[in-house]
């Protein structure tokens, strides 16, 4: 595991995060939480073309640059800063790495260079009605006419960006398998809803197949493992989001307290506020250090790294919500209007800690995982 | 009328002979205003009859019996009528208080600011003195009601060189004025509960002010402590299932005054959903989820029961002081804990909002309306402060706000 | 419920204050948990047969006084304040509290006077190796010669002044229920062993019975529900002598720091401390509430109660293991030191934590006992 | 010299020339000594080589591969080392760095007192002047190895007319004196591991000041800071299984020295063992508990990555600061959590103490020593303000200490 950035990770660092400060100030945030899309092309073009920030994670012989998790991860905390709207978690994150742990030689060359110069957005739907990301609870099925043909059935709940994308990657149960499935957004029996979410700045839908044709990727074997291997590595990438939205907050209430006077003293000088804010980086630095630490143990595959990536999203999530909630605090009455920016990361927070799985789930499954 | 049975006789008889179900609720008000029955503990003089509250009790109680409508009594109107019963002069009591109690009149309270949230006397609103009155500039916030009221309760400052709390005057404003300007405000639970209010170049007339020149922060105190007791009596609004045209007026005003708190239960944390959420979602067989909806119920159950010990010894006549600090810092606690747990219980359902998410956008109201409550009404800071130098009796926090307020750093 | 006290109890409560505050000053504690009984005779006499303490849930037909939880609850809310030291809790709470659950007629004039008086101090012998209170998990085991002559084989832990008691109240298997078996002092096969406590003004005994003659009490049948009574009234009865003890640490940290004085301030004008005193009043005044809403629903037989003595003996546990900590804390060093009295109820308040079943034994039961 | 491989050839050659594992352990650490290999990083004048902290640390490399024992370095001569190195004049260097490198003079620190705890400048006792030197009255605490110590190093206060830091003296105090009196001090938690020390009209002659008068804050500085540094040199003194009398030497001044810390470990809360107990008493089984294993095992790995963070950047040559603060808060929240997770683990069991409860007593000593671990070296309260004030830059506490320290409120 590494314990610093490179001269070169740090220099990628300052170039995303000057892009995502420029990019997405919180007015443009606000103007596209209200639209259906929840992203703008322009955007995408220039984080997918211009900086190829989409091809991070890919290999190049699939136009990709072939980064680990590490630099995954710089770009998830500087977009999480910013609450940078895009579908850049749904298609460069989840769909990437799903096609990068079970994808065949055929699957990769077929869809990874899209993804790459982002002139594909995928969504990936792998939440059942139960709300778990539980491979072993998928009801979804998918049947064969044998001539490789098939059709899925079944329903996906709160999949991100699922009726913006260009494609679907599903999963579902073929025979006694859990198999993965590539369905285009103008498949016949694909129906599409956009859902209200307590988070407006992450669109999900919920998606129907009734029959929905489909082409099966990952080959013919089950692929629990694989898609297992996919959602940790969103959560780590997820957690790394999560630390940069609390460092913003952070940074945002230790702001306020300088400035904000109350009784002929700065608010910031009373110890009340004061010890919150030593806590509140405490918090947030023991959280940044678990994600690095998952991000640096997966990129080096690590044996602990599966087990980290739990550490590092259930610590992720704690620290999200405290520091959402006490920025809140600080800032008091204002902090609670819609004006002030700060629910927009409380929202963030509030929807990043159960995504995913919730943290009580993250601890089972991260003992689970160290063989306890 | 010493004996409680002559009381509840006498008002028996008074409402068998006045109390009409489908009475224009002004017209019933004003002859129940006019009666004293209305207002039972105020002087005779002012609409009342001079009883003591555990008669006054009793007269409610029959009314209660007979269903029968009372005085306006929520919201700030009730605020600015004993506010101005206890500081006003005998004109701006003749001018104000009826048509308070007849709910002709809305009013609203313009004490806090952008840059006084806590610290309420810091108030900087000014008002200055012109030939025939007071001339006002500045704004206020979380001003509830303000965009129905025809009156506000208003805290500005008269004198820039006392100390702050020493500098401060209470006007009666009245809000229908171009000087006036109320904006509501959006929570970001996306209700609209409270308003801001600008003030540029306002007028009020001489006679408008309640109390002496400088006499704000004492008026005040008598608003602020009214409002602490108002929540019991907010809880008691609804109208029943009485029938008659009347309660149908009852219900629109109560629609209008509560709008602005339906989405108080959610802010509390609605522990009542606990359990029924766990069951609905089959979370109730999990060990870690028992713990927690436990944690909380104990929590809630031992604050009501804390509650009442209060109430009880009150009764005993041992006068409740700053414990109220006490259930306030409870109610966060156990609201904060409770939102928690509702995550726990709900899971991924708790990404949406609105009408698809879980009990009907309930539960999500509840995540994003938390915050609220160790907030409003006095941060929990500030309560725990009340706590410790009032019940506890400790040093208190060291003062850099004495000395002429135009002195003092502020925003 | 009750949610005041009437003029009788207060005055009740003055008497058992002054009681305790004259007779168990820190230094006769200290002098006192440096011995093997940890009491005095001298005391004991005071309380039982000059004060009637010992008689105050007895009926009046067997020499007591016929109160309820309630006035029980003040004399234990005092003892704790003061962390008397006499065998109380085990004779005149523990063993009298399961007599009167389930003692036939024949037990309850055969014990209770000599309990009443003082003139005989009982322990209830009802934990196992596994240290858990439930009354499913016993192991000791009760046989007849037929002729009504029992003999009790197995071993009870931490039995409350199992080793100073005139006699043993045991719950042991009889063929398949459970049953209580009185076992006198020199009985034959009898190994009472004092242990090493950590809060040594509580001692506690293991005891072993090798064919140990006994008495069966109780009548014929199974037990375990009247058990279960007196482990609840005593949870509730410990649950106030919880509260007592965190009442005085809170008390003696406000104290503190209203008299500490740190740069040039006293140490309770910090925020820092004034906001955790503030946190323990609540603390304590909450479990506080518990505790009076549960010993006023045993005393009025609210169906309720077994629920609330869960609740209370959970939130006074929580409660004054916190205020223990807080009052360390805010004495600093000083606070941590023998020779300050504060590890006292420190100790009280750990070892309180998990007696009759930790909080978190306690809120799972109360979830049961709610019916969830 | 410059080229490291040089280096540690010179070092091996004298130390086969030298090194004899059956010495006498001064003989040998006389002669280390003199060598300047003792101290590689200290000026040649005075028992060094004026190495770099890299060169220092091959030389330590070949040390330790010879199994070659050190200078005395542990305790609070290491500290009183370094304060006289930086501070001393010549005449006092002469007099005392080689006894405490030979490990012949023990050291004790004389810094806290039962009124300035985490107010350290708040010292007391003072030191006034008379014709051949100081008398010193008043009372230290927290004096680890005090009971074994030849000198002390002592702030006493020596001008009260001035602000309380600025009034402080350094002193080099013989303990062996009349005036002098060390009394152990028993800990909840049963050890002893600290002294109170007593002075009655002790005296120190002139010429055992360390700096000016009134440098006693600044001089305290430096003894402050190292020690900060020496938690790790402790972790690192045991002396391994190499044979030679020697070690059996060091293994009992080690046994000296380690004494007061043989709690240490509990007092972190031993998280090492959570899994380990709950898996013995079948614990790990339940939900409630793994919950709670995992949530301190989350903080325990966090804190340990957050100072590898911070070690990784300091070796990147960015300074670590007041981050410090940050790890032993985090040391406080884990410990505190693992305690109360071994409760739960251990449940009864938890009722007792000595050898007969679980793990040996390592359980009962975890409960009743973490209290200590959020005041020793300073109080969680003291680590948030260091840390909201030098880390995140907020306002400082007003301060109600300055001016004379006469007039100071104090207890």
């Amino acid at each position: 595991m590494q314990f610093t950035f490179t001269e070169e990770q740090e220099q990628f660092r300052d170039m995303v995060r000057r892009f995502a400060l420029e990019q997405s100030p919180a007015s443009t945030v606000r103007r596209l939480m209200a639209t259906d899309e929840g992203f703008e092309p322009a955007l995408w073009e220039q984080l997918s073309r211009q900086l190829g920030l989409t091809a991070l994670r890919i290999p190049e012989p699939y136009g990709g640059s072939g980064f680990s998790a590490v630099e995954l991860g710089i770009v998830m905390e500087e977009f999480g800063r910013t609450l940078l709207c895009a579908p850049y978690f749904s298609s460069a994150v989840l769909s990437t790495e799903v096609i990068l742990a079970a994808g065949t030689e055929t699957d990769r060359s077929a869809l990874l260079p899209g993804l790459a110069d982002g002139s594909r957005r995928a969504a990936f739907a792998f939440t059942e009605v139960s709300g778990s990301r539980a491979v072993d609870e998928i009801d979804t099925r998918a049947t064969t006419d044998g001539n490789g043909r098939w059709q899925v059935s079944g329903s996906k709940r709160f999949v991100i960006d699922g009726h913006t994308a260009d494609c679907l990657i599903v999963t579902a149960r073929a025979d006694d398998d859990v198999g993965l499935f590539l369905v285009e957004d103008d498949a016949g029996g694909l129906l599409r809803r956009p859902l209200v979410t307590m988070d407006a700045t992450r669109k999900l839908a919920d998606v129907d197949f009734d029959g929905t044709p489909a082409i099966r990727i990952g080959g013919p074997g089950d692929c629990r493992e694989q898609i297992e291997a996919a959602l940790d590595a969103a959560s780590v990438a997820l957690a790394g989001e999560m630390i940069g939205g609390a460092q913003t907050l952070l940074d945002s209430a230790v702001a306020y307290a300088k400035m904000r006077v109350q009784f002929g003293r700065t608010i910031g000088s009373f110890q009340a506020i004061k010890h919150k804010c030593a806590d509140m980086l405490l918090d947030v630095e023991s959280a940044r250090s678990a994600v690095y630490a998952a991000a640096g143990a997966a990129a080096g595959n690590h044996p602990e790294a599966p087990a980290l990536a739990c550490l590092a999203k259930a610590a992720a999530s704690e620290a999200y919500v405290r520091t959402a909630a006490e920025t809140i605090q600080i800032h008091g009455g204002i902090g609670f209007t819609w004006e002030n920016d700060t629910h927009l990361w409380f929202k963030r927070a509030k929807s990043s800690e159960v995504l995913l799985g919730d943290p009580t789930w993250h601890r089972e499954k991260l003992m689970q995982r160290w063989g306890y | 009328m010493n004996d409680p049975e002559d009381l509840r006789q006498s008002v028996t008889d008074w409402l068998e002979e006045n109390w009409d179900p489908d009475a224009k609720l002004v017209e019933w008000r004003s002859k129940l205003v006019d009666s004293g029955w209305g207002m039972p503990t105020w002087p005779e003089r002012w609409y009342g009859r001079g009883l003591s509250g555990e008669q006054a009790a009793a007269v409610l109680d029959v009314f209660a019996e007979a269903g029968a409508v009372g005085v306006a009594s929520g919201g700030p109107g009730r605020l600015a009528a004993v506010t101005i019963l206890e500081h006003g002069t005998d004109a701006q009591k003749e001018k104000y208080l009826r048509r308070i109690l007849t709910g002709e009149d809305l009013w609203c309270q313009l004490f806090s600011e952008p840059g006084s949230g806590s610290d309420l006397a810091g108030a900087t609103t000014r008002a200055d003195r012109i030939d025939d009155g007071w001339r006002i500039n500045g704004q206020k916030v979380w001003n509830t009601s303000a965009h129905h009221a025809r009156y506000g309760l208003l805290v500005a400052r008269t004198d820039w060189d006392l100390p702050k709390h020493q500098g401060l005057s209470y006007f009666l404003l009245d809000m229908d004025q171009e000087g006036v300007n109320v904006k509501q405000l959006k929570q970001m639970n996306g209700h609209a509960s409270f308003n801001e209010v600008f003030f540029t170049d306002a007028f009020i007339p001489h006679g408008e002010m309640l109390g002496q020149e400088g006499d704000g922060w004492k008026v005040a105190m008598t608003t602020l402590a009214n409002e602490r007791r108002m929540a019991d009596v907010l809880r008691n609004a609804s109208s029943g299932e009485r029938r008659g045209s009347i309660y149908e007026e009852v219900r629109r005003e109560n629609e209008v005054l509560m709008a602005p708190y339906t989405w108080y239960p959610q802010r509390a944390g609605r522990v009542d959903l606990l359990v029924k959420r766990a069951q609905e979602t089959g979370r109730i067989q999990d060990p870690v989820v028992r713990q927690e909806i436990a944690k909380v119920l104990i929590m809630a159950r031992s604050a009501e029961w804390t509650a009442k010990r209060a109430r009880a010894a009150q009764q005993q006549g041992r006068p409740q002081g700053p414990e109220g600090s006490l259930g306030k810092l409870a109610a966060s606690n156990v609201a904060r804990a409770a939102a928690q747990a509702h995550t726990l219980i709900t899971g991924a359902d708790a990404l949406l909002s609105g009408e698809q998410s879980a009990e009907n956008g309930i539960i999500a109201e509840i995540l994003v309306s938390v915050p609220a409550i160790s907030i409003a009404g006095g941060t929990d800071e500030i309560q725990r402060n009340i706590i410790a130098e009032r019940v506890l009796g400790m040093e208190k926090e060291p003062r850099f706000d004495q000395g002429p307020f135009r002195d003092v750093r502020r925003n």
